[in-house]
């Protein structure tokens, strides 16, 4: 495959930002836009192709006589040179996962462009400040999410990792004026930083026993019998350091070094895919605007911890009590963001936990995923469902940028009854919740029920409890589907206008999304992306039991959430009022962001950075200054002796010569 | 004597000098600084492409361009030049940072006192960077000091008086020890009854410091450097000093003079003195590793932008010396990489600060906020060097900070695997650390400076940057920029200087 | 004589009577001279010349100290020591 | 032994310069102290002509007690008003000094007594003719001043034209 089509893949949005970055003032709203929209709008066509070409062009070097798909690094030049085997290149690989991800981020990002041409303006047309600046960190978010996917080594994966962070803080922080939005940029960054680094230690340790980055290396460790000592890659044999050839392999702290490695790199995962406790920065990451939401929060970038555990699965397979962490911090995440997106009453922030959960469930579903049962049926899942999930949620979060433009307000307690108002947005809308609550034709039955049915082969507990999120999914999802389009009649304000749809390049790309929603899940994903590349036929797999017990579950919460919001009633009222400790807890997200807040004002600002501040001011220039005190002190006090007084000179002297003489009489008696 | 390359960057100079005491306006002064530093941004990279060449074509001697001429004969002191790797990476710098600081200080009053002072400072400086001679060396990194003492006292702000005392005292105090070093150095430079020397690559090769002596030694030098290096617990003239320093002298010291200290402790600490570095390695490590985090602490909770930056300097350059004292290839590179790269992002700060500073005549965040709507040039870059301070790919300081980090937990591990305690590779993972913290204390200023509303009206009919300043701030993003995107030519470019040979030298490996 | 100057030196205020005080002192100092001179090395004259010189510059110095007596009591109109530590430091 | 008039005439002039200086230093009449000067300073000549240094005795009285006491009493009329009495010292200052110079004294005596016994008699000496030190002042050899004597007057010199330029009226 010749080399400049994922070149320019890269290079357009680079490209893009820089010139819009630079150029952007200059030139009118609707150019920029539209130069954005359509520089993405290539990147769009080249990805399809260059995705569409590894999985069903038959090339030799992507897929093999077996059937197997290959990873296939298609350039890397040498960027950093650190010493003769740990190098950082850049470049380009492809194998399923990266050419699924080059789709989905390449249509989101699409989506977003086009949709923020009409989102990105008020009512009467006029566009938004900054509206250039917008189009250029969108180019940047998406150079970098690329850059992350493609990476052919965990170095430029950490690169493109820090970039999409810092991308991601530009565009939370889009609306600079605003406090909150200022601060929650900040403190996504901050929070996320803190995991990459985790992230940067392990791939320290990681690199120095294998002495390499690169993926195909590290990934191409024989899986087979490694319970306990960790294979270095054997190819490059000055790699077998000195820790290695002492026997053992090392332990620190009662772990071996690879689990501490894969922890590490999984706490980076972590914080960009906003697992529990790091999950805090994403609700408020919602102060950002909704399409960029919709790509960065909701679609792309936070997945990126889960495709970095996908990335490294053989060496995470390697080490069983690395993934029963990804299975714990999943299924605990997966849960607490459930129950707390039911109490939420900001719609962005009821989707942003239950972005929370859904990635969650594909964190467990790696976690869970064994080459035992099922072939590693988790992987593919996760997966999967990271595909669907993508579509439905960059759906769901367009949707609500609708309503919120429409409205002009977060609050679904000022929506009501938007349904006759708004029909497009109310049927993607909706096609939306069915499709992650798990109702069959949609894209996220399928992807779920594989996830269940993954989860039910490694352990019958986790299965009823990813159940259960499963419910809450669904019922939270309806509620705020109900609370939005039903309920009670929408009340006109005076002096507003009637709420009504969207311009078409809003519409369009809702309309869009809904029809990929409708149809993927029927896309036979097995056969595109498996953990070791072979073709896995899931409908061979497929378990009628499972699928039919979670789609019981489902309409269940559907049900439930039907009788409860769909009219006006007194039962959640009731219901809140029922159990009022655990919904305040819920309510106020069970106090996180209070502990944080604790945590860095008053642990680390208060009881670090000030004492050192003022240890610094006061001790250390202190006894500096001290020196300098102290000499002048010194000379103030044999000062007076220069009295001018000549006879105190004298009796000085005399001293002097009186103590010489006595000593030399002393000495000579 | 004049027909090698590296005395011109002396000359130059002393040029400039001669030329600026025939100026008799502010235009005549502009022009002469603007030349005098664009010739030395010339001949640096003039050198650089020779050098490379020279390299290329398979020059293996340590030292290329080296001369030496002597002008004291009972001490043997010649005035010796010759550069390699390194070296041209900080005169690169330091040309690029006198150009950029000319720049910034377009409309200083007093310009004539000023550039002169300023002008001999730097002339100090190249002395330093081409130097191998350690008396020559000793001499221009007095002549850089000294002027300092004058441009903070005369032009600064605040506090003057006081932090240019206070600066110049504790230097002049590192020194001491400084010089204490370099006399016992000199008087074991060669075996017993041979010419003693005081030329680093001779000493090197004579290797006949006794070890006895070395453990005295090695403290009184890196001690000495490390004060201008503004090691834990010897940095406390930093933060004064740049509060008060005008915006040039800020860059060119926060950006120049504080490399001498790294440059300093790595070419004569630690070249000469290599097994006491090597045994002694662990008192200094504690300490830069304390400076790092103890810095990046220090500044989070500074309201004065200045002090904030003083302090980043601190953690920097703690980092900077942290990594040469890891021993190790990649960790040394980084240093170096660290030293180019805090040198340029430094100086980026306080070129952005003087500049607002200069509009809104105070440096309390506090007291100012959505610098972004007012000023949204300066602001940009500010963010930008905040970026690259924090470490974000694509600029330079993500590049120095991996490379340190890579090389130190490799010597770190290498340590801890080989039993020789785990004291590298925890600091290691301390000084990681400041990664986070840096991010926080850049984004808090960033948060509360650049966005949010605007705190005081008045500021609203500020205006943004003249010509003068875009040209000063683009030449040193282009710089950061460059070293962040294209990391590999300058890692190459000083990566040669630690070739098997050297190392050999070291006694380590 | 010697012990008498420094008492005077020590105790007077006025300026020309620790001048005279000083006189005292010089004198003492001069007779040491000439009476070791006289009873350890008869013959030499070290001693006698020295003294001679020490009466010439003793009274290049008493010439040169009244003028600046005078001179400063024209100026303060006073010649006591203790108030006259302007010029300490 | 010598004779008993010299031994007689010695105590009378040791106990005067004791007696005048004692009274030198303690009169509290500035003009009574130059004058107790000047018989300290005669009897110091009376001294020299004693040990046979009559050239030395002459330019003591010549120099000291016709010069520089004629220079005191100018300048103590000049700068102190007639019965103008010194203050009383204080009892603390006197007996700070008076323990000072008393310490000294014995440091001194004891250094005396204890390291050059006194010789019972004068060593006969010539007495130096005024050829032979006008010779040793003005000879350039060893032991000869000529050096010293110049700069002698050179500072003179100085002494005269800083004495002029000093007490000159502005």
């Amino acid at each position: 495959m010749s080399v400049t089509i994922p070149i320019l893949i890269l290079a357009i949005p680079l490209f893009m930002f820089i010139f819009l970055g630079l150029c952007g003032k200059k030139m009118s709203h609707l150019l920029a836009g539209t130069l954005g929209t359509l520089g993405m709008g290539t990147v769009l066509v080249l990805a399809y192709y260059t995705a569409f070409n590894y999985f069903f062009s038959g090339q030799a070097c992507f897929i093999n006589e077996a059937g197997e798909r290959l990873q296939h690094v298609i350039f890397n030049t040498t960027w950093l040179q650190f010493t003769d085997s740990l190098v950082i290149k850049l470049g380009f690989l492809l194998d399923p996962i990266s050419a699924m991800m080059l789709v989905v981020i390449t249509t989101i990002s699409f989506m977003v462009h086009l949709y923020s041409l009409g989102y990105m303006r008020d009512h009467h047309g006029v566009f938004e400040k900054g509206f250039q600046r917008f189009y250029a960190f969108l180019s940047l978010f998406s150079f970098s999410m690329l850059g992350l996917v493609v990476a052919t080594n965990i170095f430029q994966m950490y690169i493109f990792w820090e970039l999409v962070g810092a991308s991601s803080y530009l565009l939370i922080g889009f609306y600079y004026t605003k406090p909150s939005a200022v601060s929650a940029s900040k403190k996504a960054f901050i929070v996320t930083r803190f995991a990459d680094l985790g992230f940067l230690i392990g791939i320290l340790t990681l690199s120095y026993y294998t002495g390499t980055f690169n993926f195909t290396d590290l990934t191409s460790v024989p899986v087979e019998g490694l319970a306990d000592t960790f294979r270095v890659d054997l190819s490059t044999p000055e790699t077998v350091l000195a820790g290695i050839s002492s026997g053992a392999a090392p332990i620190f702290m009662g772990a071996s070094v690879l689990t501490w490695a894969l922890v590490l790199i999984f706490v980076g995962g972590m914080g960009k895919s906003a697992m529990l406790p790091l999950h805090i920065w994403l609700p408020d990451a919602m102060e950002g605007p909704t399409p960029v939401s919709a790509l960065i929060h909701a679609a792309t970038m936070v997945v990126a911890g889960v495709y970095l555990v996908a990335r490294l699965f053989p060496l995470y397979l390697m080490e069983n009590s690395a993934l029963v962490i990804v299975t714990v911090v999943g299924a605990i995440t997966a849960f607490y963001a459930a129950v707390v997106a039911c109490t939420q009453v900001d719609i962005k922030r009821v989707l942003a936990f239950s972005t929370i959960s859904q990635i969650a469930f594909m964190m467990v579903s790696l976690g869970v995923a064994r080459p035992e049962y099922h072939e590693g049926l988790g992987y593919m899942a996760s997966m999967f469902h990271l595909f669907t999930h993508a579509m439905f949620k960059a759906l769901l979060f367009l949707g609500a940028g609708a309503l919120i433009h429409a409205i002009g307000s977060n609050d679904y307690t000022e929506m009501h009854g938007l349904r006759k108002y708004m029909p497009i947005t109310h049927w993607t809308f909706l096609i939306g919740c069915l499709a992650i609550a798990g109702i069959i034709p949609f894209s996220g039955f399928f992807s779920k029920d594989e996830i269940l049915s993954a989860a039910g082969n490694y352990s019958v507990w986790v299965y009823i409890w990813m159940s259960l999120v499963a419910f809450m999914t669904a019922f939270y999802m309806f509620r705020l589907y109900y609370l939005i389009f039903w309920w009670k009649e929408h009340t006109v304000r005076e002096g507003h206008h009637a709420p009504h749809d969207q311009p078409w390049t809003m519409s369009v790309p809702l309309i869009i999304l809904a029809a990929i929603t409708c149809v993927a899940g029927f896309i036979p994903f097995g056969n595109l992306v498996s953990w070791n590349g072979e073709p896995y036929d899931f409908m061979a797999h497929f378990d009628w039991s499972i699928a039919t017990v979670s789609l019981i579950v489902a309409v269940a919460a559907i049900l439930l959430a039907t009788v409860m919001y769909r009219k006006e009633n007194k039962l959640p009222a009731k219901m809140k009022n029922a159990m009022p400790a655990l919904w305040r807890w819920a309510f106020h997200r069970f106090y996180w962001d209070e502990l944080y807040m604790f945590i860095t004002h008053k642990i680390i600002f208060g009881c670090v950075c000030r004492p050192l501040a003022w240890f610094d001011r006061h001790i250390i220039d202190g006894t500096m200054d001290s020196f300098a005190i102290v000499t002048n002190k010194a000379s103030n006090a044999i000062k007076p002796l220069q009295s001018g007084q000549v006879q105190m000179y004298v009796w000085l002297y005399l001293i002097g010569a009186l103590l010489l003489g006595g000593i030399t009489i002393l000495c000579l008696i | 004597m004049f027909e090698n390359i590296l005395i011109y960057f002396v000359v130059i100079p002393l040029l400039m000098l001669a030329g600026l005491g025939l100026c008799r306006n502010i235009r005549q002064i502009r022009a002469v600084a603007v030349v005098g530093s664009l010739a030395l941004i010339g001949l640096s990279v003039w050198l650089l492409v020779d050098y490379l060449a020279l390299r290329a074509a398979g020059e293996t001697a340590p030292m290329l361009y080296t001369g030496s001429w002597m002008w004291f004969r009972p001490l043997n002191i010649h005035l010796a030049v010759g550069v390699d790797g390194i070296s041209i990476a900080m005169l690169l710098l330091s040309s690029v940072i006198v150009f950029a600081g000319s720049f910034a200080s377009w409309k200083i009053p007093q310009p004539k006192e000023f550039f002169l002072w300023l002008i001999l400072l730097s002339t100090g400086v190249f002395g330093f960077f081409i130097s191998i001679d350690m008396f020559t060396m000793f001499m221009f990194y007095e002549v850089a000091l000294i002027p300092m003492y004058l441009l903070i006292g005369v032009w600064g702000s605040g506090n003057k008086n006081y932090s240019a005392m206070k600066l110049t005292l504790m230097l002049m105090g590192g020194s001491a020890f400084l010089m204490l070093g370099l006399i016992g150095i000199y008087y074991h430079s060669a075996p017993a009854g041979e010419q003693l020397t005081w030329n680093l690559l001779e000493i090197v090769d004579n290797a006949s410091i006794p070890h006895g002596w070395q453990s005295f030694l090695f403290p009184m030098t890196f001690v000495g450097f490390g004060v201008l290096g503004a090691m834990f617990p010897f940095h406390t003239w930093s933060p004064d000093g740049h509060a008060s320093a005008p915006t040039a002298v800020s860059m060119l010291h926060a950006g120049v003079l504080m490399k001498l200290g790294g440059y300093g402790c790595f070419r004569v600490a630690i070249y000469t003195m290599p097994q006491a570095a090597h045994e002694l390695a662990w008192i200094f490590l504690i300490l830069t590793g304390i400076s790092v985090v103890y810095g990046a602490f220090c500044a989070c909770v500074k309201t004065d932008l200045k002090y904030i930056n003083a302090y980043s300097s601190v953690s920097h350059c703690g980092l900077v010396l942290f990594a040469i004292l890891m021993l190790n290839e990649t960790a040394m590179t980084g240093a170096i990489m660290q030293m180019l790269s805090h040198g340029l992002m430094t100086a980026l700060f306080f070129a952005l600060i003087g500049m607002i500073y200069g509009r809104t005549h105070t440096r309390e965040i506090t007291q100012m906020g959505g610098m972004m709507q007012i000023m949204p040039y300066l602001s940009v870059c500010y963010v930008i060097a905040g970026m690259a301070s924090l470490g974000l790919p694509g600029l330079s300081g993500f590049v120095a900070e991996m490379t340190i980090f890579v090389g130190s937990f490799q010597a770190g591990m290498q340590d801890y695997l080989a039993g020789a305690g785990s004291l590298r590779l925890v600091f290691t993972i301390i000084a990681c650390c400041s990664i986070v913290i840096t991010a926080v204390y850049i984004l808090r200023v960033v948060g509360k400076l650049l966005f949010g509303r605007v705190y005081d009206e008045h500021h609203l009919k500020l205006t943004d940057a003249e010509w003068w300043e875009r040209l000063s701030t683009v030449t040193l993003i282009v710089c950061v920029a460059g070293i962040g995107c294209f990391p590999n030519f300058f890692n190459n470019l000083i990566n040669f200087t630690f070739t098997p040979e050297i190392f050999s030298v070291l006694g380590i490996k | 004589m010697f012990c008498c100057g420094l008492y005077g030196f020590l105790t007077r205020r006025n300026m020309i009577a620790m001048l005279v005080s000083l006189e005292l002192m010089l004198n003492a100092v001069d007779m040491n001279f000439v009476i070791f001179n006289r009873f350890l090395f008869p013959g030499a004259m070290e001693g006698m010349m020295f003294t001679l010189f020490a009466i010439g510059i003793a009274a290049a110095e008493t010439a040169l100290a009244i003028a600046i007596i005078i001179n400063i009591f024209r100026s303060v109109h006073n010649i006591d020591v203790r108030e006259l530590n302007q010029m300490k430091f | 032994m010598e004779s008993v008039g010299s031994i007689i005439l010695y105590v009378v002039v040791a106990v005067s310069i004791v007696v005048f200086s004692v009274l030198a230093v303690t009169t509290r009449k500035i003009l009574r102290a130059a004058t107790y000067l000047l018989f300290t300073l005669f009897a110091t000549a009376v001294v020299y002509f004693m040990l046979d240094f009559e050239f030395l005795g002459a330019v003591q009285i010549a120099v000291y007690a016709g010069g520089i006491v004629v220079l005191f009493v100018f300048a103590i009329l000049l700068t102190s008003h007639p019965g103008d009495n010194s203050s009383r010292l204080t009892s603390k200052r006197r007996l700070l000094g008076l323990v000072g110079a008393l310490a000294m004294l014995v440091v001194t005596g004891w250094t005396l007594l204890s390291r050059c016994a006194l010789y019972a008699s004068k060593p006969a000496m010539e007495n130096p003719d005024m050829k032979q030190i006008g010779q040793t002042l003005m000879g350039t050899g060893d032991g000869q001043y000529l050096l010293p004597f110049e700069a002698i007057s050179v500072l003179l010199l100085a002494c005269i034209i800083g004495g002029v330029v000093v007490a000159r009226k502005r």
